[in-house]
């Protein structure tokens, strides 16, 4: 009960005092609008569409590029409900050029979301990725809260530009799948010109649920 | 009229006041206020007698009125004191309530 | 008259009230103004932690605040004294100063007393 | 640790007329539990508790489960008289036909007790307790005068499913508040109708808004 | 030309004078230093703020307000212009007339204060015989606003907040008074201007300050103990102790009321650290001879700031005590310290000159501090402690 | 000190909180401590009775934050609640994570690889650090240390959480742990960026010891006060720092040895006074304890898949039955009961929640205090509301 | 109102000195935002996170947490707000002073979020109160915190003295309280205050 | 006789009456703290410089305060329901009267032969420290006696005796 437990204390804060302005350990402040912290490749945020892009120039071809096939078991697994998927009547071809269905309307609300990345997860078509953008404040919040599949389509190559590791390898998988899947075709291809008979492909989705394991 | 005569006047007037205060008030704590007043105006008659006296470098009044504010103020702690001990008896400050009691 | 202390002290308190008012009465005037008070009885409500308020804040406290208080004002009134003494001191001979360190030592009696009977305890 | 069939004989012997029943757990995890008789609780818990050799002295968990009323269909070996001609000659014959037989299982509410013991170091023992029904027979006796630490478990499961621990020291709501009606944890709880809009179209979302705007649209018809 | 920058403000003020007819000199005399007084305090104030604001920031490895003009140098006024604008909320329930008044009562008697405070050679507003009893009189007076604040709103927290406020203010009260009396002793005087006088020498280019004698600096210390309770500061900010009691007597004050508490708290800050280095720093005097080519305005307004910088330092680490321990301390503790304190100082007159009345009376100071905290510490079992472990 | 020397006949009564008289002078102060205060880490609310500055009646009042986390996990799958069970005790998820994977393998008899126990212990023990730390702050907080302990937690916090973040991609709200192993495997890199900030703690704690054990402040306000008795706190079910702060050595992690917990050789500081002082100091030596498992497993962590192959993440649907897991999560025991009917929603989902029953005791250590120590006694239970009140 | 028209016409006169003032009330009150104490859940978490060391969000001179909400100008509704909770939050919003701001932070105070089908859980605080500034996340990460913060001060400069669009407390008739719902047996009531929220068009 | 004196006259007796006067008694005391300001104001004007700041410090620092514990302490704020005056206020009203009457009809009698000395009196701090150590040392040690006197009797009544202490 002397104080000297205090005067500690004081040349500790003093310390710190002192050490701010000469060492960054000691200054830690990053000055948000100007400084960035560098941001995570694995950081998350919201999901967002990934389409691949023939003309990565210009964005028109985001809807003709959009892996989601409408599948809906993001829609099913989200835990809080938060995307709403319509499907379309018709069908266009997807990356492995089989013609499929693709989501008419595809929405989430973002004031719901709970960025649990759960969507990723069970997509097995690698059709919706995380982004990392989180400056989002608005006022309006039903106007710019909900986005829509417009609002939602980043091009693969946004896709590679935030996580670039993962996009590789995904790229890698959809490769190996589409040359297994071109393979298949050719062989189908092959044998139907062989039995010179008509049948049904198998259907694309079930070798990319074998590969989307861990 | 000389200045005396002012400051005699007013204090005769707190004197008054504080007279009625203690007399009319039922709060006992008010009783003790009106007391302080009187007390205070007696204060200010002897600092205006000393001032205007034949002998201000005698300092007698101001020394008095010195020894006032301490007697007054011992006489506070143990007034405000007992207003709380009875309180704490007969729960009431009121004057007439605790005489009704007693009576 | 304007060479006595009392004067400076007069303007001087004169300039801190009207250091407070003015302000206020600036404020009074911005919400006359534009800015409209809107008074109501959900806003004027006591705070309570967000909770309606319950119950009187004027209750009844304990009597440890007023034991600090006349140990307080007697150790005032001995201050009263004890600046006068100090400031002859210097003049002073051992006598006087005998006589000064009876009455401290008088008011530390109290004191002690007071410690003793677990007074300055804070319950 | 002891297995539960040496734990309900240490009991059985320790309490006279217990009614101890085993509840095994067709899971993995092996954790069986014992069902015990409430008007026998409180003694084999403190049984339990201050036994020198199981000294479960720390309640780790208690929780409440629903099990509404169940239909039940059940396919049930029936015997019965038939008069069958065997031989030429009419005999009554006892014959075994199957039959499903529909009825309601009874639901109830369930409490179940986690135990460990902090000086022994051994754990879990799981005790269950159950109410008659689950309407009008909630009451379950209080376990919190033995181990404290049910103390707010108790009273959740009491704001929660409506079972009412008698001997509680404080039995009120713990998480809703006091003027609540209902039991949400009852898997037959209802949600307030507090739907106005939602910018999620979705199916769900769109049929609970249609289900609002009838009710505010009778609400105003009513007023 | 020292000279001249040393009563710069004097001169100033006298070259204005000059304008004016005689007869009006010294009453506008007057009104100018009031004037000077009203103005550079709440302005220091203003500069305090920013500096606390971003001092602590420092402590704590950040950089603190800089985006509101230049180094956020005009945070103040945006504070202030928000405040103004401010909606003044008075609770239904509170007793509007004494509620108004109290923020009022503050700000008047903290300002009181600094008309005897000498803020350099000749720069005083009045040099009174009993300057001193006049300041602590003006101190008195600022509990009873704390009281009015707290009563006035009607809210538990306000009104608990307000009585720890004042029994706190009055404990320490008597402190301050007590640890002030042994530099009147020496002396001989109550008022400030020949108190910095008497200090205002030097041997061997050392200053004659009273902190560097035993008793000076032991009651420096008691002083600053009781100053800093009696401005509610860290570790003695119960009263505000926003932990439990939201944030104190001002719980239900809004807008510019507000403001004045903030800015009748830290004026008062500025007059008590003033107060204790006019007390025990030397008031305005160098603290080398070499360096009195300084002007002592600026010693002085330098020992203020470096007494406001130690305040935010310890605001920056301390954390805050509990009300018995509070009380205790003030009654058990720094009383018989301010009390050994004068007899020790007595002891020191009547001893004379020699190296025997330092060793003696550092003696009994050290030994009575050594003594009562090691006391204290053992009676009620405090200390470090050792912990076992389970493998 | 085991309870069963306590004289049953006694034992009635015995562990319910004082009844306390005021001393009949003064009113008794009704005060609501909450919802909105700014020391009840949130929207916790305490009813109590002043006599003076003397509590003599606590009753905490919850649900003010009661989100209904059991009726939802319930009505969605079981991976699906991964992500709520972030929202629990939203300080530390790892260990959320950690303990409801635990309870799922349990319930169908999942095998979990040796590299993902290694990550799961890192991170589990990384969390304990942050949550630790950021606890003591809170607690210095209320203290009324105006930030700076906190501040300095919350400096070493960051660097823990850029670690979660470069992860598992959130700062706070992981989701990172399945059924069978870890989400995502951990880099080379980022075991070094581990490696780093696991040396820099060191300093770190001593830092703050030098800043605060010794203070005589701080020693004034927490030794003393606020004891909490073993035998109560055992039989209030009391776990954490808090029970060992008491005294009982008592910590799930030496008990059940779960993961791969008997591999590390590290010791539980027990305290012998169980106040608030011997609470702060049993979390600040575990810290340093949590430093030498890290420094162990980080030197250990063998290669191989982080999920075990035959996991199932869709149609996920564990057969019927029941089971109770727990872990020792920075806060205390930290369980989940879950019964399955074989469908892909749990059939009850119950998480046993330290801090509330950790809060069950904190009227017996408050009756009879100052008020100002009421906070602080309730700062050094360490509570999360949105544990608490679910 | 002829204290209005008369305003009016003298302030057309002053034109330049409206627009002062008008610039330095709006600079005072965006320069100096104090929040209040006051955290709900997770989002509180992130929020403290704003104010340490490594966002700060003191260099916008907005460090100064005020536990009364008398001196508070904006509140973070930072997480979950449940239905045993909304009336505190709708009453403490009342008792702050004029101007004050709202800041929904993250998917639970926008809308309920994750937890909003629980049945004690509010679907979103707008419907009590006027939101300025809505943060989507779960949690918002300290920085959209302050990009929110940065928002609102857009939002506050863009404001004007007088006239059309001016803001609610510069409004003589606009709502000066807002109801605080009571609780029921079964849910809150009202499920929402009319004037506050309105109920938008179902889009489809 | 300045205005000065005038106008703290009024505020003292202003003071005075409304502390005598009001309903509320924490107003009564905040009244009665004016008072006090009042005179010590005119007692400066007296030239009676220590005596004036001893009263505010006494006076507006402790005893004021003193007031206002015990008012809360004895639940003092709050209006009692039989009014605040005593039943018989008009007999306490008219001895107060009376008494003043008396006392102004004596100033005003003798005023004329009043003294108007007007020099004032230099006094110092250190004469009164001296005086104070000289002829009046006993009474010094005297107060003393009674203020140790006062302080123990006031805590004795006062204090709350705890059951079983």
């Amino acid at each position: 009960m002397l104080g000297e437990g205090i005067l500690k204390g004081l040349a500790e804060t003093a310390k710190n005092f002192a050490g701010s302005f000469v060492s960054a350990e000691r200054m830690i402040t990053v000055q948000y609008p100007e400084e960035r912290i560098a941001p995570m490749e694995a950081a998350r945020v919201f999901p967002f569409l990934v389409y691949d892009s023939k003309h990565p120039e210009d964005s028109l071809d985001w809807e003709a590029g959009m892996r989601c096939v409408a599948c809906q078991i993001c829609e099913k697994e989200c835990p809080p409900k938060c995307i709403y998927i319509e499907k379309s009547k018709d069908k266009k071809p997807d990356f492995v050029g089989k013609m499929q269905i693709y989501p008419a309307r595809f929405d989430i609300d973002i004031s719901v979301c709970m960025s649990c990345q759960i969507c990723v997860e069970v997509c097995p078509f690698e059709a919706i990725k995380m982004d990392t953008q989180f400056e989002l404040a608005t006022d309006d919040r039903f106007g710019a809260l909900l986005l829509d599949r417009k609002e939602l389509a980043k091009s693969n190559e946004y896709y590679h530009h935030i996580h670039p590791t993962e996009a590789a390898e995904v790229d890698a998988r959809l490769a190996a799948e589409k040359a297994k899947a071109n393979a298949k075709v050719k062989a189908a291809a092959d044998a139907a010109v062989a039995k010179a008979a008509t049948q049904p492909a198998v259907p694309a989705a079930k070798p990319a649920e074998g590969n989307k394991q861990e | 009229m000389s200045p005396l005569a002012g400051y005699l006047l007013v204090a005769a007037l707190i004197f008054a006041i504080g007279l009625a205060g203690a007399l009319t008030r039922r709060n006992a704590i008010l009783v003790l206020i009106g007391i302080e007043l009187m007390l205070n105006a007696a204060n200010l008659n002897l600092i205006a007698f000393w001032r205007y006296g034949p002998h201000p470098e005698a300092l007698t009044g101001m020394m008095f009125a010195i020894f006032s504010i301490a007697v007054a103020a011992a006489e506070a702690a143990v007034g405000l004191g007992l207003v709380i001990s009875i309180h704490r008896h007969a729960k009431t400050t009121d004057l007439d309530e605790m005489n009704r009691m007693k009576g | 008259m304007a060479s006595s202390p009392y004067f400076s002290l007069a303007v001087l308190f004169v300039a801190a009230l009207g250091f407070g008012l003015a302000p206020l009465g600036l404020a009074r005037l911005w919400g006359r103004l534009l800015s409209p008070a809107k008074p109501n009885a959900i806003k004027n409500d006591i705070y309570e932690c967000g909770l309606e308020s319950r119950g009187d804040a004027w209750v009844q406290f304990r009597s440890a605040y007023y034991l600090y208080a006349i140990i307080f004002l007697i150790f005032d009134v001995e201050a009263v004294f004890l600046l006068p003494f100090a400031v002859a001191f210097s003049g002073l001979g051992a006598a006087a100063c005998g006589a000064m360190l009876i009455f401290v030592l008088l008011l530390v009696e109290g004191l002690a007393w007071a410690w003793a009977k677990g007074v300055l305890t804070w319950a | 640790m002891k297995t539960v069939e040496e734990i309900k004989t240490a009991i059985e012997a320790a309490v006279p007329g217990v009614g101890l029943t085993i509840i095994p757990n067709p899971g993995p995890s092996g954790q069986h539990s014992l069902l015990l008789a409430p008007e026998h609780a409180a003694s084999v818990a403190k049984f339990l508790r201050d036994d020198a050799e199981f000294t479960l002295d720390f309640l780790s968990n208690v929780s409440g489960v629903d099990w509404p009323d169940k239909e039940i269909a059940e396919k049930v070996k029936v015997t019965r008289q038939v008069t069958k001609t065997v031989d030429g000659e009419e005999q009554s014959v006892e014959e075994t036909v199957e039959e499903v037989r529909k009825h309601v299982q009874p639901g109830f509410l369930e409490v179940v007790y986690h135990l460990y013991s902090v000086a022994k170091k051994h754990g879990p023992v799981t005790l269950r307790m159950r109410t008659i029904n689950r309407s009008d027979q909630v009451e379950l006796p209080s376990l919190t005068p033995i181990w404290r630490s049910a103390e707010f478990q108790e009273r959740e499961i009491f704001d929660l499913y409506g079972v009412v621990f008698v001997g509680h020291p404080d039995l009120r709501r713990l998480l809703m508040w006091d003027g609540f009606k209902d039991h949400p944890m009852r898997r037959d709880y209802v949600e307030p109708d507090d739907y106005e809009y939602e910018p999620t179209p979705h199916d769900s979302v769109l049929l609970k808004a249609k289900a609002h705007q009838a009710a505010v649209a009778g609400r105003e018809s009513a007023q | 030309m020292i000279q001249t920058l040393d009563q710069i403000f004097v001169l100033l003020k006298h070259w204005l004078l000059n304008f004016l007819p005689a007869a009006w000199q010294p009453a506008v005399g007057v009104v100018l230093s009031v004037v000077c007084i009203i103005g550079v305090f709440p302005a220091l104030f203003a500069f305090t703020t920013v500096l606390e604001r971003k001092g602590i920031g420092r402590i704590q490895n950040r950089l603190g307000p800089n985006r509101v003009g230049p180094f956020g140098i005009l945070q103040p006024i945006a504070d202030g212009i928000k405040s103004l604008t401010k909606e003044d909320i008075v609770p239904l329930k509170a007793d509007a007339a004494v509620h108004f008044l109290a923020p009022i009562v503050l700000v008047v008697a903290v300002f009181m204060g600094f008309a005897v405070l000498p803020m350099g050679r000749n720069m005083v507003l009045v040099d009174m015989d009993a300057g001193l009893l006049f300041y602590f009189a003006m101190g008195a007076s600022t509990e009873v606003s704390v009281f009015m604040a707290g009563w006035s709103s009607r809210n538990k927290y306000s009104l608990l907040g307000a009585m720890r406020a004042v029994a706190q203010m009055i404990s320490y009260e008597v402190a301050l008074l007590l640890s002030s009396v042994v530099v009147v002793m020496m002396s001989g005087s109550l008022s400030l201007v020949k108190i910095v006088a008497a200090q205002n020498q030097y041997s061997w280019g050392l200053p004659h300050w009273y902190i560097f004698t035993p008793w000076g600096f032991a009651g420096a210390l008691m002083f600053g103990i009781a100053a800093t309770a009696e401005t509610n500061r860290s570790p003695f900010d119960l009263p505000e102790g926003e932990s439990e009691l939201v944030a104190g007597y001002f719980t239900e004050y809004s807008g510019f009321k507000f403001a004045l508490f903030f800015l009748g708290e830290y004026v008062a800050m500025f007059s008590i650290a003033g107060l204790g280095a006019t007390l025990f720093l030397g008031g305005w005097s160098a603290p080398l001879a070499a360096l009195q080519f300084i002007p002592s305005w600026m010693w002085f307004f330098g020992k203020l700031m470096v007494a406001m910088c130690v305040f935010i330092w310890m605001r920056g680490t301390l954390p805050r005590l509990r009300q018995d321990q509070l009380m205790n301390f003030a009654w058990k503790f720094v009383l018989p310290m301010c009390l050994l304190n004068l007899f020790v100082a007595g002891l020191w007159r009547f001893m004379g000159d020699g190296l025997l009345r330092w060793v003696i009376c550092s003696a009994i100071l050290i030994l009575a501090y050594v003594g009562m905290g090691w006391g204290e510490m053992k009676r009620k079992h405090l200390g470090p402690r050792t912990y076992r472990y389970a493998e | 000190m085991t309870p069963s020397t306590i004289d049953p006949e006694r034992l009635e009564g015995w562990n319910r909180p004082p009844i306390i008289e005021p001393d009949g002078e003064g009113d008794l102060l009704e005060v609501a401590m909450g919802p909105h205060h700014p020391s009840t880490h949130g929207v916790f609310r305490m009813d109590l009775a002043l006599d003076g500055e003397r509590v003599i009646r606590l009753k905490p009042v919850f649900g003010y934050l009661h989100r209904n986390h059991e009726k939802i996990a319930e009505t969605v799958s079981y991976l699906a609640t991964m992500p709520y069970t972030d929202r629990l005790d939203y300080i530390c998820s790892l260990t959320n994570n950690w303990a409801y994977a635990l309870a799922v393998e349990k319930l169908v008899g999942q095998e979990v690889p040796e590299r993902a126990e290694y990550l799961r212990v890192i991170l589990g023990e990384l969390t304990r650090a942050q949550n630790h730390a950021s606890s003591i702050g809170f607690l210095l907080q209320e203290m009324g240390a105006s930030g700076t302990p906190l501040m300095y937690a919350f400096r070493e916090r960051e660097k823990i959480l850029d670690l979660f973040e470069s992860l598992t991609g959130s700062r706070m709200m992981c989701n990172y742990m399945r059924f069978g192993g870890c989400r995502v495997d951990a880099s080379p890199v980022w075991l070094d960026a581990v490696r780093k900030v696991v040396a820099g703690l060191p300093a770190f704690v001593d830092e703050f010891e030098r800043f605060l054990s010794g203070s005589e402040i701080v020693m004034a306000r927490c030794q003393g006060v606020g004891i909490l008795k073993p035998e109560l706190a055992i039989n209030a079910g009391v776990t954490g720092p808090m029970l060992r702060a008491s005294g009982v050595n008592y910590d799930i992690r030496k008990v059940d040895h779960y993961g791969i917990y008997d591999r590390f050789k590290f010791r539980v500081p027990l305290g012998d006074h169980g106040d608030i002082y011997d609470r702060y100091m049993v979390r600040i030596l575990e810290i340093r304890e949590s430093i030498g498992i890290l420094e162990q497993a980080l030197k250990g962590i063998p290669g191989g898949p982080v999920m075990d192959p035959k996991a199932k993440i869709r149609n996920f649907r564990p057969k019927p039955g029941e089971a109770y897991g727990r872990i020792e999560a920075p806060k205390g025991e930290l369980g989940f009961y879950l019964i399955s009917d074989g469908g892909p929603n749990p059939y009850r989902y119950r998480v046993r929640p330290p801090s509330l029953i950790n809060l069950t005791v904190l009227e017996d250590m408050c009756l009879g205090s100052n008020v100002a120590d009421v906070v602080l006694i309730f700062g050094s239970v360490d509570i999360v509301l949105g544990e608490v009140d679910r | 109102m002829a204290v209005d028209e008369n305003l009016k016409i003298e302030l057309g006169k002053q034109g330049v000195f409206v627009t002062t003032v008008e610039e330095l009330y709006n600079w005072g009150r965006r320069s100096s935002i104090w929040p209040m104490q006051f955290g709900l859940a997770c989002c509180a978490i992130e929020m403290i996170a704003t104010t340490m060391a490594r966002y700060d969000l003191a260099r916008f001179g907005a460090e100064v947490f005020r536990p009364s909400p008398r001196q508070a100008d904006m509140m973070i509704i930072s997480g979950t707000v449940t239905k045993k909770m909304a009336p505190q939050v709708v009453r403490l919003y009342n008792q702050m002073a004029e101007p004050k701001y709202v800041i929904a932070m993250g998917a639970c105070a926008i809308s309920g979020g994750p937890f909003k089908q629980g049945y004690n859980v509010l679907k979103g605080i707008d419907r009590y109160i006027p939101v300025d500034v809505h943060i989507p996340g779960c949690p918002p990460r300290p920085e959209a915190l302050l990009q929110a913060f940065m928002t609102l001060q857009k939002k506050i400069d863009a404001q004007p003295l007088t006239g059309e669009g001016r803001p609610r407390h510069l409004d003589a008739e606009a709502q000066g309280e807002f109801p605080v719902p009571v609780e029921g047996e079964h849910d809150l009531e009202p499920a929402s205050n009319k004037g506050v929220w309105t109920v938008p068009v179902v889009i489809r | 006789m300045g205005i000065a004196f005038y106008l703290v006259s009024v505020l003292t007796v202003a003071g005075g009456l409304a502390a005598v006067l009001l309903k509320n008694t924490v107003h009564c005391a905040l009244a009665v703290t004016t008072a006090f300001a009042g005179l010590a104001l005119l007692f400066l004007q007296l030239d009676a410089q220590f005596a004036g700041f001893a009263q505010i410090l006494v006076y507006i620092g402790a005893v004021a305060i003193l007031v206002v514990f015990a008012i809360l302490l004895t639940r003092g704020s709050e209006t009692p329901k039989g009014g605040v005056f005593s039943k018989t206020w008009l007999a306490g009203l008219a001895v107060a009267a009376a008494i003043f009457a008396v006392l102004g009809w004596a100033v005003l009698q003798v005023a004329g032969s009043l003294p108007q000395q007007n020099a004032a009196p230099a006094v110092t701090v250190n004469q009164i420290g001296e005086a104070l150590m000289g002829r009046y040392v006993l009474p010094l040690e005297i107060i003393a006696l009674l203020l140790t006197a006062a302080l123990i009797g006031a805590v004795i009544v006062a204090m709350h005796e705890k059951e079983g202490d």
